[in-house]
């Protein structure tokens, strides 16, 4: 079990490098696809099916809608190397990847150890859950009854998000009149 | 954009019904096995996308147009807060308002099955109105 | 003390039932959803001003107790920000009724716009740490489809890159969260307040302040962290510009790390002092771009970053009055940007341009918005008796004050923001001579005076301008000192949220 | 403590992605890489060994060895909201295209600072 999550785990890494590195935007694409299905598998491996439902379904719309771009030009290639960066830029990201890993080296040692959660809170949804919400499903149960003012949220996050794209593939911004020209 | 070849046609027409109905199943049962509103609403829109890129985008939209999926869209969002409103009637924003009734049936868990079904519409409505209009979304030529 | 006051979860309900509305329902008539937006915010106003004088309280959504379910909390200091948030979005959906008619699609403007207002209570309003974080989704993704509102080349570039940092920031605050929750095993933010509080900082919480002071930092546009929001203040339309400037980054940024350092996760040596450097570098690194722009909305939205800095170094040092400060400068700033950004848009309105060189003479024709601008720009530069100069002033002698903590230091910090001060007023005074004053060109002959209702907004903020700086003792003892005494108190909001 | 050290991992190579490449769907591909990494810490945090998935299957069961559910209800949200963002980003991209004609961010520059 725990050979196969790390196996998984090195498998996401090595998609994330090819992704990022290749120089086929076609194929970057589908490798983050990959990785999405082997982040699918994790969470059938670590007890939550629910979400392997969601993220396989939502991983196949993302795709369809990351080869929408892809697709657009005939070429998919990146044509030429680019200069890698200003150097703020990459002054940024190195200091930024040198206090994350500072922070990050010493914090994990003090987390609680991999597979033992505290579960403060959640042991009240795992004893109680079902007699409060009558649900079986408890990661439902939490969703839609405990916690459903997140849900709440959470559907207007993807009404706002579609009402934006509908917002910015509109035709036309701007109602024009006589030289009413903002960036001229 | 057109539709693709007859073989394709005829066994898109079996399949979308198939994923269609499963995606039914998954936002009404969301309550009692794994899945729910989001999951199968998500399904449902696939399924809808899969018509078009069949049938081209005129087929499809023959079904549901733009302007309904729009609408449709706006109605699951109401459904949904709607039913956190109506949780005032026991006195809290959210309440689960409706009789808990026999674990394990359809009909159980109070509003959580209704909650899935607001869901799952707004859901469908929404992606695959988002999906249709950046098909849509041709670029102009220059000049 | 739990009175479950119905008026807490509406903050929340009646926009967001607004903004579903109004989509559904604007496309018959667009003077519905003009109608619509204005009602629910006053509306809001009303009922924020109806929540100003109740006792602190908790809301337990859907019945459930903390740290069970979700809670709302009000408190004083979440009703100073709804109060802000009321006021600013109302007048700006009055200035938007004229104004948004030279772009298309104004159901869907203003559905974002409602939106925006919900996710904003959202986070002003919760006491749970997942949930602050889907609320400020909310209010962040509905600002980028705003800033591309007008679907020009700028507006598409300056959202992509808008869009492309604030998610990292939100990746980088959900990772913070998932930190916490595995040090803490809970979500309720008093819950894990009283659980740090027991056990003392460990590093998995030092690990996650440090990626909430990135993230959060991020959407307060702190100076490491503050490369979108040049780009992105000015291209959105000018409502759009007020909102975010007056209230996104103040709801988003930095009431969220006022919440979380003072109430949740305790403020010590380390986090004051980081608080006060961002400050700093955010005042000065902002003024300085400031003062060459020569474009009007980006001039404004470089003194944003400056001005933020002035509330951070209140929020960093501390110390009571500097709070005090910090708060009050929070309020002014919304007030008094949110009132230039309109102006600017009023200018882009009438004349077609917002480069400050092509613009002058503007005074004559249009009195309104130019003696509106003024008071604003007075307000900005900390001029007596306007209310910019009382909160400057209160930072000043607090900088002053901490003295003992800071030695030599707190002088040179004093020094600074007097400086800053300094460079604010000639960076107002430009604006000024170029677009009111000096000679009216050929091209702005038949400029007019922009439509009632946005002089009526413009009016209003001038006087609330003026009125802060005049009831400046009132408005500190009903509003703000509340307020500071709620961040200073970190035991009384934990068992505000758990008696017991 | 491996499972998290990896995951960091991926969060770091979707941050440099954002941060050093110059391609517009390189970026987009880095902020999915993060989303994702997000998204396994979250699962990872609430995994308790040898637990079950937290759906009872019959009445009256007692097994009480879950995981975690609530950290997979923030998941799911999570998700949600990721797919939202891409929908947009992808929204972003084609518009820009259709302006520039390139998703080259170096040619994609008409913005001063």
């Amino acid at each position: 079990m725990l050979f196969l999550l790390y196996s998984l785990l090195i498998f996401m890494i090595v998609g994330a490098v090819i992704a990022i590195e290749t120089r086929d935007l076609l194929s970057s694409v589908i490798c983050v696809g990959a990785m999405g299905l082997g982040l699918a598998i994790i969470f059938l491996l670590l007890g939550a099916p629910d979400l392997a439902i969601v993220q396989v379904v939502v991983e196949v719309l993302s795709l369809v809608l990351l080869l929408r771009v892809v697709l657009m030009r005939e070429d998919v290639t990146i044509a030429h190397r680019y200069r890698y960066g200003e150097v703020f830029a990459t002054a940024t990201a190195l200091l930024f990847f040198g206090v994350f890993i500072m922070l990050a080296s010493t914090a994990y040692k003090q987390m609680p150890q991999f597979g033992n959660p505290i579960l403060k809170v959640s042991q009240d949804y795992i004893s109680n859950g079902f007699a409060k919400a009558r649900a079986p499903n408890l990661v439902t149960a939490v969703l839609l009854d405990f916690r459903a003012y997140d849900t709440l949220g959470e559907a207007t996050v993807i009404f706002t998000a579609i009402i934006g794209s509908l917002v910015i593939l509109r035709k036309r911004g701007r109602i024009r009149d006589e030289g009413n020209e903002p960036d001229s | 954009m057109k539709g693709m070849s007859l073989i394709v046609r005829t066994i898109t027409r079996l399949l979308a019904g198939f994923i269609l109905v499963y995606g039914a199943h998954i936002v009404l049962y969301g309550h009692l096995t794994p899945g729910g509103g989001f999951a199968g609403g998500v399904m449902l829109a696939c399924g809808l996308i899969l018509l078009v890129l069949a049938f081209g985008k005129d087929g499809a939209l023959e079904i549901v147009s733009e302007n309904a999926a729009s609408a449709w869209d706006c109605i699951g969002a109401l459904a949904f807060w709607l039913i956190a409103v109506l949780g005032f009637t026991g006195g809290y924003f959210f309440l689960n308002f409706v009789g808990k009734g026999e674990p394990f049936n359809l009909i159980s868990a109070g509003t959580l099955m209704w909650s899935n079904i607001a869901i799952g519409i707004k859901v469908w409505a929404c992606l695959f109105l988002v999906f249709v209009v950046l098909a849509a979304f041709r670029i102009r030529d220059e000049g | 003390m739990n009175n479950n006051n119905v008026l807490l979860p509406l903050f929340i309900a009646m926009p967001l039932g607004a903004a579903f509305l109004i989509v559904l329902i604007g496309r018959l008539r667009e003077a519905i959803s003009d109608l619509v937006a204005v009602v629910i915010t006053a509306l809001l106003v009303v009922g924020s001003l109806a929540v100003a004088g109740l006792e602190p309280q908790v809301y337990h959504m859907g019945g459930w107790e903390p740290p069970f379910g979700i809670n709302l909390v009000l408190d004083p200091l979440s009703t100073l920000l709804l109060i802000i948030i009321s006021v600013v979005s109302f007048l700006v959906c009055l200035y938007s009724i004229n104004y948004m008619t030279s772009y298309t699609s104004k159901p869907k403007y203003y559905g974002l716009l409602m939106l925006m207002i919900a996710g904003m209570n959202g986070v002003v309003l919760t006491g749970d740490l997942f949930n602050m974080y889907v609320f400020l989704e909310i209010g962040a993704i509905a600002s980028y489809a705003l800033v591309a509102f007008g679907t020009e080349h700028e507006e598409l570039e300056a959202s992509f890159k808008y869009l492309v940092l604030g998610s990292v920031a939100s990746s980088f605050i959900l990772f913070g969260i998932a930190l916490t929750y595995s040090a803490t095993g809970t979500l309720n933010l008093a819950d894990i307040a009283s659980t740090i509080g027991s056990k003392g900082l460990n590093p998995v919480m030092i690990f996650a302040s440090a990626l909430f002071i990135g993230g959060f930092g991020l959407k307060a546009a702190m100076v490491p962290f503050h490369a979108w929001l040049p780009d992105a203040h000015p291209s959105a339309p000018a409502p759009i510009s007020a909102m975010l400037s007056g209230l996104l980054i103040k709801a988003l940024g930095v009431y969220a790390l006022i919440r979380l350092f003072y109430s949740v996760i305790g403020v010590g040596g380390m986090y004051t002092n980081i608080l006060i450097v961002l400050g700093i570098l955010s005042m000065v690194v902002g003024v300085i771009l400031a003062v060459g722009q020569w474009d009007f909305k980006r001039l404004l939205a470089y003194h944003s970053i400056s001005q933020m800095g002035y509330v951070m170094l209140g929020v960093g040092i501390g110390s009571p009055l500097a709070l005090l400060g910090a708060l009050f400068h929070l309020l002014n700033h919304s007030v008094f940007k949110s009132l230039l950004f309109l102006c600017s848009g009023a200018v882009e309105h009438s004349t077609g341009t917002r480069q400050l060189k092509q613009l002058g003479g503007l005074w004559s024709k249009m009195p309104v918005t130019g003696s509106t601008c003024s008071v604003a720009s007075l307000s900005i530069s900390g001029v007596p008796p306007f209310n910019g100069f009382w909160s400057k002033l209160l930072i000043i002698v607090g900088a002053v004050q901490a003295a003992d903590r800071f030695g030599l230091w707190a002088y040179i910090l004093a020094a600074i923001t007097v400086l800053v001060s300094f460079l604010t007023l000639v960076s107002f005074v430009k604006v000024q001579r170029y677009v009111l004053f000096g000679a009216l060109s050929e091209k702005l002959q038949k400029v007019r005076e922009v439509p009632a209702a946005m002089c009526l907004a413009l009016i209003v903020f001038a006087i609330l301008c003026l009125g802060l700086g005049v009831l400046c003792p009132f408005v500190l003892e009903q509003l703000i000192e509340p307020a500071r005494d709620v961040v200073l108190d970190k035991a009384a909001y934990i068992s505000l949220v758990l008696p017991g | 403590m491996g499972p998290y050290i990896l995951c960091s991992m991926i969060l770091l190579l979707g941050v440099y992605a954002v941060v050093a490449k110059k391609n517009l769907i390189k970026i987009v591909i880095g902020l999915l890489i993060i989303e994702y990494a997000v998204n396994l810490m979250l699962v990872l945090v609430g995994y308790k060994a040898g637990g079950e998935a937290p759906i009872l299957t019959e009445a009256g069961q007692q097994t009480t060895n879950f995981v975690d559910p609530l950290p997979q209800a923030l998941i799911v949200t999570s998700i949600v909201i990721g797919l939202g963002l891409t929908a947009m980003v992808v929204a972003l991209c084609i518009r820009l295209y259709e302006k520039y004609g390139t998703f080259d961010v170096l040619l994609i520059r008409r913005l001063r600072g």
